[in-house]
């Protein structure tokens, strides 16, 4: 097929497709998170266990097409051990790179990540490689508002 | 092959092949390829006469209607209105007055929930819908019930993704004030069959609308005969513009109903702090129509009309029986809805066990295979099958034999793409 | 011939000749006469570029929007939120999402009366309106008010046909939810002060809707500096197709707002018994929207903006103050509205001593002048100003002076023709 | 102007329409009936005094256009003297002609009517025409019920 669906469907892709990483369950997870593109029908579920506010362990299930299912699987990958900063700058260089916007990926290792450049060039299945990210993010949100919450309380 | 197929192929009833060449756009090329566009339930292409007329519409005639006396205003309003009695015609109803002309099917059904439900529909009382309705004719009644405490009740498919009628004389029970049924559902193909649930809600005491969104493009429909009492259906899904629904009504309901869109155009009286509604169809046609929309539906239904009805429907069934059973021969694929092509329409949703519905319509897209792939607008039915998406080929009138071969082509290379034999 | 006029005459700020090679019905000849369009303030004619986008919509990437993969879906959806984006720019609304297409000014407004209004306003509430609103202000509230109990008051008009602002602030009182107000006049052609009447009704804690159908099309509009919550009008009325209107709103509104119509496209999730709604603006633009409609506003919106709105405006005041002073010099004449252009849009409305404005309209058009006569969607403000029709001749950018100058012979033969000299 | 127009406005339709006959006041009607053309704005009072089920007299007071007055006008030169069923009959020759359907108007006197042939070609006009006719054959509709719902509750 063509050199534009071959940019979207990287080898790398169709193995995270074929053989995600991360797709458990987590014993003690302190955080799980749904997310789903209602346009699709692409459901996640993201657990995480956290140590402090590094992201210990992750947990990433995804019923979805193979760029959903990828993206998240990378993301299993990549953010494992992060702190939480990181893993907020990591996902705004991934919406960036998936919106081309501009980005500055210094000092952060982006994994298998650079090959959801490809995915830019099909506006539509954007909202698929970004679903594992948001609702991520979404999670360590909660979890970190919850825990500043906790802390004015006891304060 | 079919037996069916076999016996239909020697005697073609329409010629996709001439029809073809009245449409523009199916000579384009997608990605390289020649466009094979599969995605008619979602909208239909138009022919060239249609976008002919807009074109003529706009450097001939275009006015506002109704209310102008000069020439430009009446040639409009006579187009506008004969279009209103070619649809009258086309779908069997006693009156013009009957028509009245909205944005899209899901307008059309929102005027009846706004206008006739929320006067008559209360707390405890009964909505009928079936488990395989689209969004249009399902949101609007689910928005109803939160607001006025009235319960719905859903008359269950079988694993055919037929209906199971066996339990109808209870589902659409005393207290049930509306039946609004699907005549042929988008996902699974399936015809349903509305006499008889019309029949039952009538019995009832209840009013039946019909949502023949995919069933007045596709087949024969009257209305009269049918004795619905709301029949909803766009144009744009029959060789149409965008932005044109119909809603047909019996005249004594829309007599009795109050406007639903208030504004210029369907008053008789306005004062200050007073104001009166037109007659009949003009109550429910506030504010300036989409005129062009509306006068380039007629050329639509004079091409539909030529060919019959009955011709459209026995060439869909030929197709999808051909398609059931190429699909089928695949292996890999699940396909929803019944398996009978007389006992559905050219909507046949299926999965690949290995390719994601949406990978398969981008795969497909790169051979210029155009098929949709998504819960088509219909969540609950795609829970009830228990999968997120499916993808859906859906075919029309310029549909061919070859191009569904070119379909299986793609879905095979498309598997092989990802890896599967 | 005015000061002002004589001025202006020397420097004409657009070209109407050049613009009209743009406009194909303006080649078209009506009882044997060229064509004088002088009935844009009910509809406007469309340039060929956007004849040219519908047709090729049609012929090259005609489909439904929003969930396809396939490439003319995709196509489709990417030039219909660039109309979108389009819209959003020339008004000045800071987000793409707070632009919802309707289908016309009137749908607009009546979607803010059911989606905010019936949540918002309650027995014993005021709505505040002009006594000049077009019907499609109008009724929506007066249904409204009789719904819900509230009460209407309307701001005065004064001698001149300018809102007569001296009791304000009591009319806007402090149980006022709603002040809606059309900012130009299709009948009186009056330019209202908008901002002063919003700074009010935000001081007194009530939201405000600006009816632009009048004032978007022919004047400079930044819905940011006006501070509306709410503002709605038509395509069809600036150059565009018919059956596309708009509604801007505050971002905090819209999204604290139930849907209007429910159905596809505008849902997050749905089940048999639940639904919630998609973010802006698909939460209000349910079922497939008048695609090719949107697509081809673009050209047109591309078309005002490379003539600029505030050349626009001036051509405009120069024909309406050469209107107006041959007009009176006719005698026989009475104009109702301002007499000062700089103060008024170009709807002028008048009535003959001795020639029904029926009979006037029905004489011009043997000339090939169109003009409309009736109440002009505006049953109260002529009940007011106490007559039953008036005559009304309105303007756009490819009128030109030569034209008024045919209008005024032909309301002379009209009077000649009658036996009044 | 142009031969249709002079079809539309003959000379006898622009005299009636300056010199409408029948616009007075009876001082002993029976009737009395308010129409309007909410398209235009034409508005029209008829009074109707009663012999039996013969119009004795009738006033005819038109705000409209040349079409709707003048039709008016003629109305009330043919109407007057005549019974209810000769007025439905009269009625309903003029709503034929005005439409451009068949009709018969044999032992029918129709006075200048047949002008209003002419506007049979200007479709938008036709209500202007009708606008009188509607109103004086509900005003004796009216009556015609009151009249028998009263033989009825006599009884
Ligand atoms: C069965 C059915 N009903 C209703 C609709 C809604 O039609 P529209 O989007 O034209 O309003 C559709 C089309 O998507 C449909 O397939
Ligand atoms: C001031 C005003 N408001 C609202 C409208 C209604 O616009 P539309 O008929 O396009 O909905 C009009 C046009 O007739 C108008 O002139």
């Amino acid at each position: 097929m063509s050199d534009a669906l071959d940019t979207l469907y990287r080898e790398v892709i169709l193995d995270h497709y074929k053989n995600p990483r991360g797709k458990k369950k987590l014993d003690h997870a302190d955080v799980k998170n749904e997310g789903k593109n209602p346009v699709c029908g692409d459901e996640i579920e993201v657990e995480v266990e956290f140590d402090g506010d590094t992201v210990k362990d992750l947990s990433v299930s995804c019923a979805g097409c193979a760029i959903s299912v990828a993206s998240g699987s990378m993301l299993y990958e990549v953010i494992k051990g992060k702190s939480f900063d990181e893993v907020r700058k990591i996902a705004k260089v991934v919406k960036a790179m998936l919106k081309g916007e501009e980005y500055d990926a210094d000092g952060i290792d982006l994994g298998d990540l650079d090959v959801l450049e490809g995915v830019r060039q099909f506006p539509v299945r954007i909202k698929c490689a970004l679903l594992s990210w948001v609702t991520l993010v979404d999670a360590i949100e909660k979890a970190d508002t919850n825990e500043s919450s906790k802390l004015s309380t006891t304060e | 092959m079919s037996t069916l197929m076999q016996h239909k192929k020697t005697n073609p009833v329409i010629d996709p092949e001439s029809i073809r060449r009245d449409f523009p756009i199916l000579n384009r090329t997608v990605n390289g390829n020649q466009l094979v566009y599969l995605d008619n339930a979602a909208t239909t292409q138009k022919p060239q006469i249609v976008i002919d007329e807009l074109a003529r519409y706009y450097s001939e005639y275009n006015s506002n209607v109704h209310r102008g006396i000069h020439t430009l205003a009446d040639e409009a309003t006579q187009a506008y209105e004969k279009a209103r009695q070619k649809v009258a015609n086309f779908i069997g109803a006693p009156k013009t007055e009957q028509i009245i002309f909205t944005r899209g099917a899901t307008e059309s059904i929102n005027l009846v929930a706004y206008a006739w439900g929320r006067k008559n529909i209360g707390k405890g009382d009964r909505i009928v819908l079936t488990q395989m309705e689209h969004h249009a004719n399902l949101v609007p009644w689910v928005a109803l019930a939160k607001e006025t405490g009235a319960e719905l009740e859903y008359i269950p498919i079988d694993e055919q993704g037929c209906l199971d009628l066996d339990d109808i004389g209870e589902i659409i029970s005393r207290n049930t004030k509306l039946v609004s049924v699907t005549q042929m559902s988008n996902v699974l193909g399936t015809i349903n069959p509305v006499e008889k649930t019309i029949e039952i809600a009538h019995d009832r005491g209840a009013i039946a609308l019909v949502d023949a969104a995919q069933s007045v493009p596709h087949m024969p429909v009257d209305v009269k005969s049918m004795d619905a009492d709301f029949v909803a259906f766009s144009a744009h899904k029959m060789l149409g513009p965008t932005g044109i629904g119909i809603l047909y009504g019996k005249e004594e309901l829309l007599s009795g109903m109050e406007p639903f869109n208030y504004g210029g155009e369907m008053i008789n009286e306005v004062r200050y702090d007073f104001a009166d509604w037109a007659a009949l169809p003009h109550k429910f046609e506030a504010g300036t129509p989409n005129i062009a929309g509306v006068v380039a539906f007629s050329p639509a239904l004079d091409y539909l009309r030529n060919i019959g009805m009955a011709n459209v429907r026995q060439h869909e069934i030929e197709l999808t029986g051909y398609t059931l059973d190429r699909l089928s021969s695949l292996g890999s694929i699940r396909i929803f809805g019944p398996m009978n092509p007389e006992l559905r329409g050219g909507a046949i949703s299926f999965i690949d066990n290995d390719v994601h519905p949406h990978d398969l319509a981008q795969l497909l897209d790169q051979s210029g295979v155009a098929i949709r792939a998504g819960h088509h607008c219909a969540q609950p039915l795609h829970r009830l099958l228990g999968i997120g998406s499916t993808a859906r080929a859906s075919f029309y009138i310029y549909n061919t034999k070859e191009e569904i071969d070119q379909l299986i082509d793609a879905l095979k290379e498309a598997r092989r793409y990802f890896g599967h034999e």
